[in-house]
């Protein structure tokens, strides 16, 4: 794999373009691996990634029934923050930012990290309070947390509605620094490139249909391409992780649902942050291309169709003039949905099953993205050694049985509340 | 030159008699009623329109219609600016003002068009593979000069002076495109009785067939087609309206542009979003041009040959006078000869080896010169073209040209017909792709079919009318629809190599792909179709890669040696056309954007001095400003009125359940944690309810009114959904309990009256009433009548006072307020608001929100108690689970300030004295308050219960203030635990 | 937008209705003391790629619960009846202890 | 706001709620409908007028009884085993709507098709207004009435005035 750098553009534009490789072999599969990881989501391609590079395992297979970064990483609004309350969560996603703030390097592909901050707008005294609760237990973990009031909110992001006419007057924020967003794709085909380059072979349009037995244990899977062993068997196909957890036999506390996103007309930069919205659903960033990337709530009901509906796009778009009431004659440019994988508490799981030889890694509700290196890290690591990684403990299948959930929310075992 | 120097003096469909005046980049002209932007400027002779997203490469108009890549403009009126509209779509109206995009200093000399000669460097997807380094925040660093360099316009600053409005409507059939198949869908759909809404996003409707000359047969057809439609009464005919997308249940999104034209309008709003639910749909979007791929065929002064025809036949404007046609099918001919005719100078060069008898005679007859089995190369001309290097059996003769139209075939617009999953399926016949199989109440029609001709688009319409219609149970008799042939010869297509010269080849005008980034991709690996779409940006702009989708596709399939079927397609995803967010918002902006929700003692507040607080839409007097300097002052002087003498509080936001039958207590046995099956009639309890997995759910009191009915009280918060909850359980789990649940929460303005004064106040307020405490006990009920309204006066307090709450009829509600007021004067009857009831409820340790967080239990609560040995309640079960027994879980307490002049805050993380502050801690403060009768700040917290013990020390930990602070463990209750005060 | 006809009020958009979940999941007697029924009640679901009976309440309507059968992959309704109609019915409600 | 294109006028609401339970339903109406003196409508959306009242059904087993102003209500002994009732007219405003421009304002508002024979005359539909649960009643070809939530009716009123401004 040849390295990519502004010497590798320079020498290529001179050869125009000719010379540049595959950024990831189209393997075909071979009779069996080490281990097989379902899903070429940024989570599967990161799992595989780090099953070599950390753990030396190479001998993996990467099967994905469409195309690589296809599913909710292809998808999402790319927000990456680490402002969680609860024990567990927030150390979790810390660990995952820290893999953010090097991935480009590590893996060679810029993956565009940009560390823009994210703010969260309050909108009454009570709510700056529960904000400064979650910014003491993230100062408290060695995580940046800023509480600003409104004036400082104002210099920070002047475009929001500070007018009298504001039905939810802002009141004051949260802001962690460190937050902001990375190109998706990016992810996804930066760590295919890379675990490619460790000899993981990443299989496309390789639909896994069922899984094969020895006794009580996992030993492959059978799929659109023939039947392949494994020594063990990694799932991480968010949003559909019911679907393959039926067919191992798995019963699992998920939901799907689908979780609209939206994406404006190119414009000059004007939003210079994450900002989310205090007083209701919506979130939103600008593309380095200059989109406006937004998004709300969840539709509300189980889907497995990614697309959503007419009354939540007209939500989000109240919402987002609200608060900044300058996008009025932005237009909306595109909009679709993600299939989401939604726990009972908002919380993924990363564990071993009770099937000998298979791991499961899902239920990241909308939370998947900024979670994708830890994920892969965490997993990786809990493949190779058959024990959860310490920072996932708390994200165990067992928890539900036990009632040591994490709900960050506390909106109860309802799904689509969450 | 002179205004309109490209204009024909006769013809068209625009009124001359009324000029419009605009300007553009600073220029006034002169357009006229039924222009665009784009035909007017074209007939002012301006070419140079735009600057290109990547390159800046100058750019005109390409096209007649929404998928116009090039063209794009900002409209700049004072506040209201609005980027990237494409001049092609603007209905010209006096005083417009639009500017180009993307260029600085000026659209004519753009500093950043040097790009174009960076663009060996600047190849598809290069900054994946660059700026990484040197440090690892470098990205930021490159980040802000590409995104200054990205973007296409600004957005306006500040509040949209437009209005926008918001409509639901219905019909039968929804017909979508207003061209010769809409048009004969819409006749024959209402001619069978069914109601129609016709939606065309045009001005006019017609679609191709207002490109035909308008002294036509064609014209004569359109002229009867909508004189039929507008004396119908079943149909609504929806111009200048985008139907932008295609929901569930057959919801369509449609966005209706104000009419320019008509000044009465001019106060309306400027777009009106409609939501329209059909019982049947038939699509008849048609199909879009295909360009060309050769060297520099982005240039100004290329067209796609059927927008040329339509700026000729329907705008009256020759938009060149020495003409190139590069086509490869017959379609484009009829440009080419409608452009001879208006005395262009036109060479046809086809791809094709041997083009008709009857075309090549009908070239020769208006002298257009034809070259067979010729191709376009390249193309000379900076800011418009001026010659073209043509390819074909005669070598490579240039030809000089200022216009070149093109014309790469048809593909149907079936961007509509994806938005619910339809995928679109490849036809080798007509060379695109056609809607797959619809769902049984929608219908396709006329040229997004692939039915290309005109007579065929009607016969098309006319069968999906009457099938859409016959859906919805309306089969009345249609006659035959008249005819209308054109003479359109087939249009089959060749597949396209494209042809590559010198220069770059665009793929995708508006992103600047060309076909060296789709090889690129391939090269690379990228090769599914939506990698390439990620990969090269292609069709990620605002036309949403309407002309270039094809041509990528094609071009892959080629480079992957697969058929375009295997290639795959493209899902498109809503909006058709881009739509303003504030459209989607319509009129719930500014305070109509959540309703709010007032108590019948609204009014007084306002008048009073009150600082109002909203929750969960009600609003709520936070404090009286009479009380104090500041809120904290404020609250503080209200909390001692209550301790002191009395306050009164409106409680009306509280939520109320009226709950009623013989199963009434069994009901309400198995919803509480607590029981109320033996609650005496005439008496109120606390009860606490659970979620099903045993976390606390919401809490209220509940008075049994008669033995089979209870009036319930939730917090104001939960207050919906509890009482959903409870139908729940009622519809679906116990439908043989006979009860019935009903909301009177607005049935009743309730006020609280705490103090040790109370009783006399009441006293005095209704001096026919018993209230006596051996009449009137804690915990009792009296019920009565005050001016005419059902009175209900409940003594129960929040505070750890004495205090009553008295429930009147709604519409009586602030004149029992001023009443009370008034009787309480001689005893110093203060108005309180909800932050002196906070402050009242943690001085006597009550929970509320920040300790029912939606993860505590009742033992966590230290209500425990309050279950004691029940089962068989909401809950139960999973309240019993190992993790909510263990040792270190997080319980309530009490705390105490023991630093001197310090104060606790919510939101504290809790420490043992001498442990390091890091992590979570041990438990967290949920609610403080400065105690008048303590003297310092109290607390409420839930803290590890394995460290919890009474009188020993903790510390508050607030890094967000810099804050620590030493407070002692103690009961919650810091007021009167033997409780009573509750009878003082 | 769905579209669900509610037996007593006709066709109406979802945003009418409130959602509440999987309704083939049987809730377990209320005096059930069953952990893990009570369990499975709560957390376990099929979530299938197909049809999925479930419940909306027509809360801005009738306020009945209804019972709709609907495909999770395309939002088609296959059928909608009052939760009432077909919900278990007891012989008569048990006492509660106290 | 009053025009001869759109008027509107806000009103107390007295209002009943009667209920009936499952199993014993047509007993209980049946009681009901001697004691009002006419029959009960007979599905979710009919209403019959008998003198100043109008009985709406608006669940299968819920009637609400609107009375006209200054109409005393009738005193109805409810058979606690059969069913039940409780007084609603507190907590509800009437909004009063007449107006040749009736049906493009009301489209800015609820979910109803004003042609469909749901919302003809005399038929009753349960919807909502900005989210806020509402009865329509079509009172005539030009007119119709909207049963509010008192804490809502202030916003709600001022939805239509916008909408019809």
């Amino acid at each position: 794999m040849s390295r990519y750098s502004a010497f590798s553009i320079f020498r290529n534009a001179l050869s125009g373009q000719k010379n540049w490789q595959r950024a990831w072999r189209a393997a075909e599969p071979k009779p069996s691996y080490d281990v097989i990881v379902i899903g070429g989501g940024g989570h599967g391609l990161a799992t595989a990634f780090y099953l070599a590079e950390n753990h030396g395992i190479r001998n993996v297979a990467v099967l994905e029934k469409g195309y690589v970064g296809g599913g909710n990483v292809g998808r999402n609004t790319t927000v990456i923050r680490s402002n969680y309350l609860l024990d567990g969560n927030t150390q979790f996603y810390e660990f995952s930012m820290k893999l953010w703030e090097g991935m480009s390097r590590a893996l060679n592909f810029n993956v565009m990290f940009s560390q823009r901050g994210q703010l969260v707008t309050a909108h009454s005294a009570d709510q700056l309070d529960g904000f400064s609760y979650r910014a003491n237990i993230m100062r408290l973990n060695g995580i940046d947390a800023d509480i600003l009031d409104r004036d400082e909110v104002r210099r920070l992001v002047p475009y929001l509605d500070f007018s009298d006419t504001a039905r939810f007057p802002i009141h004051g924020a949260i802001f962690q620094g460190r937050a902001g967003t990375a190109r998706h794709d990016a992810v996804a085909w930066g760590y295919a490139r890379a675990a490619d380059g460790h000899g993981v072979d990443i299989i496309q349009n390789c639909e896994v249909t069922g899984f094969l037995r020895d006794g009580d244990s996992i030993v492959g899977v059978e799929t659109t391409k023939g039947r392949i062993g494994a020594g063990k068997v990694g799932l991480a196909v968010a949003g559909h992780t019911s679907v393959l957890g039926a067919k191992a036999g798995l019963e699992l506390p998920i939901e799907s649902h689908v979780l609209q996103a939206f994406v404006t007309e190119p414009l000059k930069p004007l939003v210079d942050h994450v900002v989310a919205y205090g007083a209701d659903h919506f979130y939103v960033s600008q593309s380095d291309k200059g989109g406006l990337v937004f998004g709300g709530n969840l539709d509300g009901y189980n889907s497995y169709a990614q697309r959503g509906n007419l009354g939540v796009v007209r939500e989000v778009a109240e919402a987002a003039i609200a608060l900044m009431p300058c996008i009025s004659r932005v237009r909306l440019l595109r909009h679709w949905g993600g299939v989401m994988d939604m726990t009972p508490d908002a919380s993924p799981i990363i564990c071993p099953t009770s099937i000998e030889g298979l791991y499961l890694n899902g239920g990241w509700c909308y939370g998947g993205f900024k979670a994708t290196p830890a994920s892969g890290w965490c997993f990786a690591h809990t493949i190779a050694t058959g024990k959860p990684h310490p920072l996932i403990t708390a994200y165990g299948l067992d928890r539900f049985s036990t009632g040591h959930t994490l709900d960050e929310a506390g909106a109860g075992p309802s799904a689509w509340l969450q | 030159m002179n205004s309109n120097h490209k204009r024909l003096s006769i013809g068209g469909r625009i009124d001359r008699e009324q000029p419009v005046e605009f300007t553009f980049d600073g220029r006034s002209l002169i357009g006229y009623r039924g222009d665009t932007l784009a035909s007017a400027l074209l007939a002012n002779g301006v070419t140079l329109v735009g600057r290109s997203f990547k390159y800046h490469r100058p750019r005109g108009i390409f096209s007649a219609g929404p998928e116009e890549p090039n063209a794009l403009v900002t409209l700049a009126t004072a506040g209201r600016r609005q980027p990237n509209l494409p001049a092609t779509t603007l209905e010209l109206e006096d005083g417009l003002v639009a500017e180009s995009q993307n260029r600085w200093p000026s659209l004519a000399f753009d500093v950043q068009s040097i790009n174009g000669l960076l663009a060996p460097f600047l190849s598809a997807g290069f900054y994946y593979k660059t700026f990484m380094g040197p440090t690892r925040r470098a990205w930021m660093f490159y980040e802000h000069f590409i995104r200054k360099a990205a973007g296409l316009g600004r957005a306006g600053s500040g509040h949209d002076p437009d209005r926008y409005d918001i409509s639901h409507a219905f019909a039968d059939v929804a017909i979508w495109g207003g061209g010769p198949a809409g048009l004969s869908a819409a006749c024959a759909a209402a001619t069978a009785g069914a109601r129609v809404a016709l939606i065309e996003q045009d001005f006019l409707l017609g679609g191709q067939l207002l490109a035909e000359q308008s002294d036509s047969a064609a014209a004569a057809w359109l002229r009867q087609a909508e004189a039929e439609l507008e004396s119908s009464e079943t149909v609504t005919l929806m111009k200048r309206t985008t139907a932008f997308g295609i929901y569930d249940g057959n919801v369509i999104g449609l966005v209706e542009q104000r009419d320019p034209s008509n000044p009465q309008l001019a106060g309306e709003a400027r777009q009106t979003f409609t939501m329209l639910r059909a019982r049947s749909i038939v699509l008849a979007t048609g199909a879009i041009e295909r360009p060309m791929v050769f060297s520099n065929n982005d240039r100004p002064g290329v067209m796609l040959a059927s927008a040329a025809r339509s700026y000729l036949n329907r705008f009256a404007v020759l938009p060149g006078k020495k003409i190139i046609v590069a086509t490869s099918n017959d379609g484009a001919w009829r440009a080419a000869f409608d452009l001879a005719d208006a005395g262009a100078e036109v060479i046809v060069a086809d791809v094709r080896a041997a083009p008709s008898t009857a075309l090549a005679a009908e070239a020769g007859r208006l002298g257009v010169v034809v070259r067979a089995a010729t191709r376009i190369v390249d193309l000379n001309g900076g800011h418009a073209v001026r010659r073209a290097t043509l390819n074909g059996p005669d070598g490579q003769p240039e030809a000089a040209c200022d216009l070149v139209c093109v014309s790469g075939g048809w593909s149907p617009t079936v961007h509509l017909t994806s938005h619910l999953g339809v995928k679109p399926q490849y036809r080798d016949d007509i060379g695109g792709f056609v809607p797959g199989a619809f769902p049984a109440d929608r219908f396709g029609a006329g040229s997004m079919m692939g039915t290309y001709s005109t007579a065929g688009a009607i016969e098309d319409g006319h069968r999906a009318g009457i099938a859409a219609a016959w859906f919805c149970g309306k089969s009345m008799p249609v006659p035959a629809p008249s005819k209308l042939d054109l003479g359109e010869t087939a249009t089959a297509l060749l597949r396209e190599a494209p042809s590559i010269g010198r220069g770059k080849a665009f793929v995708d005008f508006q992103m600047d792909v060309t076909t060296g980034d789709i090889e690129l991709a391939h090269r690379e690996g990228y090769e599914s179709v939506e990698h390439l779409k990620r990969y090269t940006t292609l069709g990620m702009g605002t036309d949403q890669g309407k002309t270039s989708n094809f041509a990528a596709l094609a071009s892959m399939a080629a480079l992957r040696n697969a058929t375009i079927p295997e290639t795959g397609a493209t899902t498109f995803r809503p909006p058709y056309t881009p739509v303003a967010i504030g459209a989607l918002a319509g009129c719930a902006i500014g305070h109509h954007f959540k309703p709010i929700r007032r108590t019948p003692m609204h009014d007084w507040h306002m008048a009073n001095g009150a600082e109002m607080i909203e929750v969960g839409l009600w609003m709520r007097p936070f404090f009286y400003r009479q009380s104090g300097r500041d809120s904290n002052e404020a609250y503080i002087a209200e909390m001692r009125s209550v301790r002191q003498a009395a306050g009164l509080m409106d409680i009306s936001t509280l939520g109320k359940i009226d709950v009623q039958g013989p199963d009434a207590a069994i009901f309400l046995d198995r919803i509480y944690a607590n029981g109320f099956a033996k609650l005496p009639v005439g008496r109120a309890r606390y009860g606490v309810m659970l979620r099903d997995d045993g976390i606390v759910f919401d809490d209220g009191t509940t008075t049994r009114l008669a033995e089979n009915r209870f009036f319930m009280t939730t917090s104001t918060a939960k207050a919906a959904d509890v009482l959903s909850r409870l139908e729940f359980l009622l519809d679906t789990a116990w439908p043989d309990l006979r009860v019935a649940v009903t909301s009177v929460s607005d049935e009743w303005a309730a006020m609280s009256v705490a103090g040790p004064k109370s009783r006399a106040i009441l006293s005095a307020a209704f001096p026919v009433l018993d209230v006596s405490d051996a009449a009137f006990a804690h915990m009792g009920l009296l019920e009565s009548e005050w001016q005419g309204r059902a009175l209900r006066i409940l003594r129960l307090s929040y505070s750890g006072e004495r205090a009553y709450e008295i429930y009147v009829g709604a519409t009586a509600g602030e004149q029992l307020w001023s009443r009370l007021l008034e009787a309480g004067r001689p005893f110093d009857l203060k108005p309180y608001g909800v932050e002196a009831l906070g402050a009242l409820r943690v001085e006597k340790g009550h929970v509320a929100g920040p300790e029912i967080d939606g993860r505590t239990t009742l033992d966590d609560l230290g209500l425990g108690r309050m279950a004691g040995k029940r089962t068989g309640f909401v809950g139960d079960v999973l309240r019993r689970r190992p993790a909510f027994q263990a040792p270190d879980r997080q319980r309530l307490v009490g705390l105490e300030c023991i630093e001197e002049g310090k104060r606790l805050r919510g939101g504290a993380i809790l420490f043992l004295p001498g442990e390091k502050p890091y992590g979570h801690g041990r438990g967290r403060v949920t609610s403080v308050t400065f105690s008048p009768e303590r003297g310092h700040y109290v607390g409420l917290a839930l803290l590890a219960g394995d460290v919890a013990s009474e009188g020993s020390e903790v510390v508050a930990v607030y890094p967000m203030k810099a804050e620590t602070v030493r407070a002692r463990i103690a009961s919650p209750v810091f007021l009167d635990p033997q409780g009573e005060r509750l009878h003082g | 937008m769905l579209r669900i006809e509610c037996p007593c009020c006709g066709l109406r958009d979802h945003d009418e209705f409130r959602y509440g979940g999987d309704a083939s999941v049987t809730r377990p007697a209320h005096d059930d003391p069953d952990p893990q029924a009570w369990y499975a009640y709560v957390y376990i679901r099929a979530n299938p790629a197909g049809l999925h009976r479930e419940f909306w309440q027509h809360v801005t309507g009738c306020r009945q619960w209804l019972v709709v059968e609907r495909d999770t992959r395309n939002h088609a309704i296959a059928s909608v009846e009052l939760a009432r109609k077909l919900a278990p019915r007891k012989s008569l409600a048990r006492k509660s202890p106290a | 706001m009053a025009s001869p294109d759109f008027s509107l006028s806000v009103a107390d609401c007295p209002l009943i709620q009667i209920e009936g339970w499952d199993g014993t339903l047509g007993q209980f109406e049946k009681s009901l409908s001697a004691l009002l003196g006419t029959k009960l409508p007979d599905s979710v959306g009919e209403t019959v007028r008998q003198k100043g009242l109008l009985v709406i059904r608006v669940a299968p087993r819920r009637l609400w009884l609107a009375l006209d102003d200054g109409l005393e209500a009738p005193s109805l002994a409810v058979d606690p085993d059969l069913g039940c009732s409780v007084s609603l007219g507190e907590g509800r405003e009437r909004f009063r709507m007449a107006g040749a421009h009736i049906a493009p304002v009301l489209s800015k508002c609820i979910t109803v098709d004003w042609r469909a024979p749901a919302a003809a005359p005399g038929r009753a539909v349960l919807t909502s207004l900005h989210h806020v649960p509402v009865l329509f009643l079509r009172t005539g070809d030009a007119a119709c009435e909207l049963i509010v939530p008192r804490s809502f009716s202030r916003s709600l009123s001022d939805w239509i005035a916008d909408a019809a401004g």
